[in-house]
């Protein structure tokens, strides 16, 4: 009976253009388990659960799912036959409920919905049986991100899924609310469920798991049972060596203060308020970081520090200098880098070269620009110079920067900054999207950074990174600065109470390890 | 926008030998692109002039030997080329920004009636003063005109694209209403404007013909927009916030400004446009002084690429079909709304070349 | 509208010799015209359309014409095509091909350039006028006679239009000073829409003669009357359209605008034209301006009106009544 | 003199009203599935053109209303088609697509008249005005309201349909997710493609009816460029109406009243203001109305932006 695996994706090919996303790929699955799939970005795993769940087709290769050989046109299919995945950029409508978001694409076209009624029924029964608390009339638009999250694995068993894929499900919640998706995910095995759980980070992997695949380089090149791994294999698994987590670095007494925020609250751009009362200070050849989930208020404390979002009380001074008030253009003058959250949302131009990329805060004066006129040669130099220095993977610095991987135009922009040679660094989001190799470069280079006395400001979600160099972590909740802790694993759940906003039950902890 | 097609300057220092190869190999495929684009569709109209009983090979042949057969005939068709070419180099600018200006019928409207006031008020100035004064009133007003789209969109987020058109209309009945009105000619009954003093008329370079120094004045704002867009710190800005208005504003680039420098552009090219038509060709204004350069200019600038150099020689093609169009009614009574049927498909083809190309390009990535 | 390959070469050879050579090597007379819109419409341009296919069967010349919508600035290249392809006589329909005309006529002596209602006299350019205000006169007379109200519905406010305008309340004034009467430009040639709905407001508010002028559109105001029963009339201008609205159409006024071409263009052919000034056209050219009456109408206009507008009409011819000021 | 406000001149300013919004009724609510669906079809014009004369050579070749009808309605579909494919399957700019649509319509209609109806002269039967028993001939009333064609009349009908088909079908529903999300819609396996196809072909279909309404619901001639920039306007009553189907009704008759009111008053000779400020009005209009409405940010997120795969 148990010859065939419940799933088997055997030799699995995927092509884009000359791009192998999938170059011969074997996976199996087992019923009723949590099987884990790690991998670096760019390693193949989301154009592989795409192919699972029919949003892709392979070039080669076939899935046998329950004995049989599975063919699938179209998600619908898949989700006929009891698979489905939670994406990890939310499939949900921003101006439709949740009912009508379920309902989406069911059925004939012509189809005049009429048994609402029903679909309420029963995404409240389900709502309850999981916990999920998810209000069958509420519009996307109003939910959180983690509500979102929630809506959607819902939805998916609300289709009546088997099989239940979820890309990096954690990427955008609390420590808290992470392991309640796990406790979750633990519940659904129980009624007979089957997960795939795509995530890259390596202590969920661990906690979770029944079984463990590491792709890398479009292959899946080790399987494994959790509790026959550890961590640090993993990691060597996915980049194909040892990583270094633990980067070295020397022990610093921090200078005077270069940055400082005092009491700062600024709106949202819907004009909701969005950062209330922060005060902070950043000192020369200190890295302060600043944790939270994501949605709390980072991005636009970030965007207010420089600038770009209007501030409706507090100061900000660089240097003993006021500039919460000066226009963009103005605090681009000033030495302050910032590397921006979304690099494609406002760090890069995609259809501009490398060069183009380059000028970017600096087109307008020199040694980028002369009476009005860019200085191509200066800039293409420039260019080529950062490039060798950050190894950065172009045909050249005329190569068009959407033709660069995430990890390479993620160092364009960190050596964009860095060469500004900044009194005062803002980084939010250093490693989003990056593979490990380039994470280690860009948090080495960083380290450099305030080797030199820069003053560092982070914001990250990502607590590894923030334990890796920062000197304290502040906590940010619902826009305000709820704590500061030092860099130490050991207080990891403090840390993820605080991020939670429960500050009693934090201090309790704090007090009950001392 | 269709397929931004990126200006690469290259670094005086580097292979110049494999510039040079690379950089012929691209006017190659920049001028393969629009030639394709205008046989097929010179292909279709010749279908479907054969469809309803003309001789699709003869009328074109007589088309294109007819409109370049002396002197005269090439200088007419630079004198229609004038107002193409400044219209649509301003939307090069426009269209790089973004912005779908698509008043440039009205914003011409409004310099030639800006052209017109100045032009019939000061006795006795010198040509030296006058002429430029001229095209400078045109330009201001074609800016204005077109800055009042601009303000709204920056202030109330209002859709360029509505708001150009209204406008387009506005500027229609405006002038209509002057013309009969408070500018009309009082010595004659028709809606028409006096006639402009002769000093602020545009001096003629090529006598007997017709041809002025707008052309002139045409191919080096060409020039001087594409120094602009591509080699200046200020149009640097304008691409960006084409692209990507939130890169441009953590550049430290105020968007609102550009969208107001870009859209006065275009909307002064095209108020000097209609200035040239004024003194440089009728000499007064009438209520229908454009047969649509406005709307035309949209396809120079897309035949283009969006690239002002590009719309030099697609302004001279759209005037060539033109003229043609009006060659081949006058020879072959074909009519001469034909021209619109194959400005649409020149439009269509270079849409249809333009993707292959890019699709093209993105596999060899 | 066959065009064969013989007729396209034979063509573009002339073009390029008349290029080189001048226009004294043709031989045929030939004809061309400039009209400012679509032949295709009813009215103002189709009537130089159907003169000049008159001059080509009757004079037997080689015809061709050429529109240039609203575009001030081709209609000095038209001219200088033609003429500098041998044509003998070149119309230009419409007052705004005057300056062009003026421009160009002294560099080709052996050219005639006619002008439609233009008042220039000037060498080899000469204006025509087809005075409509003399036909809108006796329309104005039956309609104060017969009706309760008229309206007029214009296209745009340029000079033929509005002298006709002017001649109708004159006539109708004349009969009765408090004729009411209202006027509406549609500001457009063919928006037929926006003119039937401008008529059917002019006929809510108790008008029972509508008249357009107006081009193409000017059929919206003859369909409203059409649709508003036979107590609303109408009169078909220009040219004979009575059967879109048989039996609301009081008359009809015809300019043979062709006939009064045909007159000028063959004394020009055999050289017996001397123009002393510019020439009007008005309803003592019989030939060329016709107004009749439609019995066919539901309210065919009584015959004791006919008489008072035929005394009207030999008034006009005789000078003695002003149908406009000026 | 006239009194501006006597009930007459109400009545019958109100009934031009509906009969000048009607053609802009059915572009608007037609460009309102295509914009919900993500796609700005600014060829609205040359759509329109093409469905006045397709529906008037019908008419004028086999005399039937119907029939003339539904060709207007095919040939705006088949026009829908190409632009679809240019901007759907080759993913090309749809304003530059729509500008030479806009070339295409006004260019082909005009030589095909000229080439096969020049000098025919003769218009064709329009649909006539419903006689309502007891309705038609109130006083007031039956002159605003209940002497239209069916034409004019199932601008109601088209208005429900819309609202049905757009809120209340799998359909809609989806169709209105192409416009906001589409990769949404791509993973439950329907395809983004199909469903743009539909919402541009439903649009120029529409946009079809409403040119053929000038022919064969108003004036019952072929005139070039009769649709004098209704297509532009009707994209205007779109952003107005905040791309709903009842805003589209309800802001096309603001603008059949802004028509209305100045052929009205023009015709008023008491009121001395340059006709032109009449004429000027609705467009002055639009962009106040622009202004006011402000962008409140229910613009489909996606409109203008093709969806490519994966």
């Amino acid at each position: 009976m148990n010859t065939q695996p419940f799933l088997r994706m055997d030799d699995i090919h995927k092509r884009f253009g000359d791009l192998v996303a999938s170059g011969g790929v074997t996976l199996e699955v087992e019923e009723n388990e949590i099987h884990s799939l790690l991998g670096e970005n760019g390693a193949g795993k989301s154009v592989l659960m795409n192919i699972l769940c029919g949003v892709l087709s392979p070039n080669e290769g076939q899935i046998i799912y329950r004995g049989e050989p599975l063919r699938l046109g179209s998600p619908r299919e898949a989700i006929r036959h009891g698979i489905g995945m939670v994406h990890q950029h939310f499939m949900l409508v921003p101006n439709l409920t949740v009912a009508e978001n379920y309902v989406l694409g069911q059925g004939m076209p012509a189809r005049v919905i009429s048994n609402m009624r029903d679909v309420y029924a029963r995404i409240r029964e389900l709502s309850e049986r999981y916990g999920l608390d998810v209000r069958p009339d509420a519009l996307i638009q109003d939910l959180s991100v983690g509500e979102q999250q929630r809506v959607e694995i819902l939805k998916v068993l609300f289709h009546g899924i088997d099989l239940l894929i979820l890309d990096e499900p954690t990427a955008v919640l609390t420590p808290q609310e992470t392991d309640r998706l796990l406790v979750l995910l633990r519940d659904l095995v129980k009624d007979g469920k089957t997960v795939i759980f795509i995530s890259h980070k390596l202590d969920e992997v661990m906690t979770v798991s029944d079984r463990v695949s590491v792709m890398r380089d479009a292959k899946v090149v080790f399987t494994t049972r959790a509790a026959d791994t550890n961590p640090r294999e993993l990691a060597r698994m996915m980049v194909g060596r040892d990583v270094l987590m633990e980067l070295p670095r020397t022990n610093r007494t921090p200078g005077r203060t270069v940055f400082s925020v005092d009491g700062l609250s600024c709106d949202n751009e819907i004009g909701l308020p969005a950062v209330r009362n922060v005060s902070l200070e950043v000192r020369e050849g200190e890295i302060v970081g600043i944790a939270g989930v994501s949605g709390n208020g980072q991005s636009e404390l970030a965007l207010a520090m420089t600038g770009l979002l209007p501030v409706t009380s507090g100061t900000i001074s660089l240097n003993g200098e006021e500039i919460s008030r000066l226009p963009p253009g103005e605090v681009n003058r000033r030495p302050i880098g910032h590397i921006p959250e979304d690099r494609h949302k406002m760090g890069i131009v995609l259809p501009l070269a490398l060069t183009e990329n380059v000028l970017l805060q600096r087109y307008n004066r020199p040694p980028f620009a002369k009476h009005g006129l860019l200085k191509f040669g200066t800039i293409a130099e420039h260019t080529r110079d950062l490039i060798r220095r950050f190894r950065v993977k172009a045909s050249g610095e005329f190569d068009l920067i959407q033709n660069l991987s995430g990890g390479n135009q993620q160092k364009l922009v960190v050596a964009r900054e860095l060469a500004r040679d900044p009194d005062f660094l803002l980084i939010n989001q250093l490693t989003r999207g990056i593979d490990i190799g380039a994470m280690e470069l860009v948090m080495q280079e960083v380290l450099k950074q305030r080797e030199a006395g820069r003053a560092i400001l982070l914001i990250s979600t990502e607590l590894e990174e923030l334990f890796a160099i920062c000197d304290r972590i502040l906590v940010m909740f619902h826009g305000e600065l709820v704590g500061e802790l030092p860099p130490d694993r050991g207080r990891i759940e403090e840390m993820g109470l605080l991020m939670a906003g429960d500050r009693q039950e934090a201090a309790r902890l704090a007090a009950a390890r001392t | 926008m269709a397929n931004i097609e990126n200006e690469r300057p290259r670094a005086a220092d580097t292979d110049i030998m494999g510039n040079a190869m690379s950089m012929l190999v691209r006017i190659a495929q920049a001028i393969a692109l629009p030639v394709a684009a205008v046989l097929v569709a010179l292909i279709c109209g010749g279908i479907l002039l054969s469809l309803n009983g003309f001789n699709g090979w003869d009328v074109f042949s007589v088309m294109i030997v007819g409109v370049l057969q002396d002197t005269r005939s090439i200088a007419e068709i630079l004198l229609k080329s004038i107002p193409l070419i400044l219209i649509g180099v301003g939307l090069c600018v426009a269209f790089r920004c973004s912005i779908w200006n698509i008043g440039a019928e009205g914003q011409l409207y409004a310099g030639a009636v800006a052209a017109t006031i100045v032009g019939v008020a000061f006795e006795g100035l010198t040509p030296w003063i006058y002429v430029p004064l001229v095209m400078v009133a045109g330009a201001l007003a074609g800016a204005a005109w077109a800055g009042i789209a601009g303000l709204l969109k920056v202030y109330f987020r209002a859709s360029e694209i509505v708001t150009t058109i209204m406008l387009n209309y506005i500027a229609l009945i405006g002038t209509s209403y002057l013309v009969t009105g408070p500018l009309r000619d009082a010595a004659s009954a028709y809606p028409q404007s006096a006639r402009l003093l002769k000093e602020a008329w545009m001096p003629r370079i090529l006598p007997p013909t017709r041809l002025h120094i707008g052309i002139l004045v045409a191919v080096a704002l060409a020039i001087a927009f594409y120094v602009f867009l591509f080699r200046s710190s200020a149009g640097y800005a304008v691409r960006v916030v084409g692209i990507n208005a939130n890169a441009a504003r953590y550049a430290g680039i105020n968007v609102g400004r550009n969208i107001m420098i870009a859209i006065c552009i275009s909307g002064g090219m095209a108020g000097l446009a209609g200035a040239f038509e004024v003194a440089g060709v009728t000499r007064r204004l009438y209520q229908n002084i454009s047969p649509g350069y406005g709307f035309e200019g949209i396809a120079v600038a897309l035949l283009a690429n969006n690239n002002p150099i590009g719309a030099i020689f697609s302004g001279g093609l759209f005037a060539i079909l033109r003229s043609g169009s009006e060659l081949m009614q006058i020879t072959a009574q074909v009519p001469q709304v034909l021209v619109s049927v194959i400005q649409g498909m020149v439009i269509l083809s270079v849409v249809a070349f333009g993707v292959y190309r890019f699709r093209s390009a993105s596999r060899s990535q | 509208m066959k065009f064969s390959r013989r007729t396209c070469l034979a063509a573009l050879a002339g073009l390029t010799m008349a290029g080189a050579t001048g226009p004294a090597l043709a031989d045929d007379f030939k004809m061309g015209l400039l009209v400012p819109g679509s032949v295709a419409e009813e009215g103002w341009n189709r009537i130089a359309y159907d003169a000049l296919l008159r001059v080509e069967k009757e004079l037997g010349a080689d015809i061709s014409y050429v529109e240039l919508h609203e575009n001030p600035s081709a209609f000095e290249n038209a001219f200088r095509n033609y003429a500098s392809q041998g044509y003998d006589v070149v119309l230009g329909h419409g007052f705004q091909f005057q300056d062009a005309a003026l421009t160009v006529a002294a560099d080709f002596p052996d050219t005639t350039f006619l002008i439609s209602s233009s008042h220039v006299f000037d060498g080899n350019v000469i204006g025509l006028n087809t005075d409509s205000s003399e036909p809108f006169y006796l329309m104005g007379v039956i309609a104060a006679m017969t009706g309760k109200s008229a309206g007029l519905v214009g296209g745009l406010e340029i000079p033929p239009i509005k002298q006709s305008f002017e001649g109708f309340i004159n006539g109708a004034r004349s009969v009765d000073p408090n004729f009411p009467i209202s006027q509406v430009y549609v500001g457009s040639f063919t928006d037929s829409t926006a003119a039937k709905e401008a008529a059917v407001g002019m006929i809510a508010r108790g008008a029972n003669i509508v008249v357009p002028n107006a081009n193409a559109a000017g059929l919206g105001v003859v369909q409203a009357a059409r649709e508003a029963g036979p107590d609303v009339q109408t009169f078909s201008v220009y040219s004979d359209y009575t059967e879109a609205a048989p039996e609301n159409t009081l008359g009809v006024y015809v300019a043979d605008y062709g006939q009064g071409i045909v007159r000028i263009v063959s004394q020009i052919k055999d050289g017996s034209f001397e123009a002393a000034g510019n020439i009007v056209f008005g309803l003592k050219d019989t030939d060329v301006m016709m107004f009749s009456y439609n019995d066919h109408s539901a309210r065919s206009v009584p015959d004791d009106v006919r008489r008072k507008v035929e005394e009207v009409k030999n008034g006009i011819i005789a000078g003695e009544i002003a149908t406009r000021a000026d | 003199m006239e009194d501006v406000a006597t009930l007459g001149f109400i009545a019958t300013t109100i009934g031009a009203t509906w009969r000048l919004a009607t053609p802009l009724i059915f572009a608007a609510i037609g460009e309102v599935f295509s914009e919900r669906a993500g796609v700005l079809n600014i060829g609205l014009e040359g759509v329109m053109l093409v469905g006045a004369f397709v529906g008037f050579a019908t008419m004028f070749a086999y005399g039937s209303l119907p029939l003339g009808l539904a060709s207007a309605v095919a040939a705006g579909a088949v026009v829908g088609l190409l632009f679809a494919f240019f901007t759907i399957t080759i993913k090309a700019d749809q304003i530059v697509v729509g500008a030479a649509i806009n070339l295409l319509g006004m260019g082909l209609t005009a030589f095909l008249f000229r080439t096969y109806f020049v000098g025919t002269g003769r218009g064709v039967e329009i649909a006539q005005p419903l006689d309502i028993p007891g309705l038609s001939d109130l006083p007031f009333f039956g002159e605003a309201f209940f002497r239209h064609n069916a034409i004019v009349y199932s601008t109601l009908l088209v208005v429900v349909l819309a609202v049905v088909v757009l809120y209340k079908t799998s359909f809609g529903l989806t169709l209105r997710a192409v416009g906001e999300h589409p990769k949404a819609v791509d993973v439950v396996g329907r395809s983004v493609a199909a469903y743009r196809y539909g919402a541009v072909m439903i649009g120029t279909g529409l946009a079809g009816l409403g040119g053929a309404f000038l022919t064969l619901g108003h004036s019952n001639q072929f005139v070039e460029n009769i649709t004098s920039g209704r297509g532009f306007i009707a994209l205007a009553v779109v952003v107005f109406a905040r791309w709903s189907p009842v805003g589209a009704f309800f802001v096309a008759m603001l603008f059949g009243l802004f028509y209305a009111l100045q052929l009205q008053l023009q015709a008023q000779p008491a009121l001395n203001i340059p006709y032109q400020a009449l004429q000027a009005l609705p467009y002055v209009m639009t962009i106040v109305a622009l202004v006011m409405v402000r962008n409140k940010g229910d613009t489909p997120k996606m409109l203008g932006v093709p969806y490519t795969k994966a």
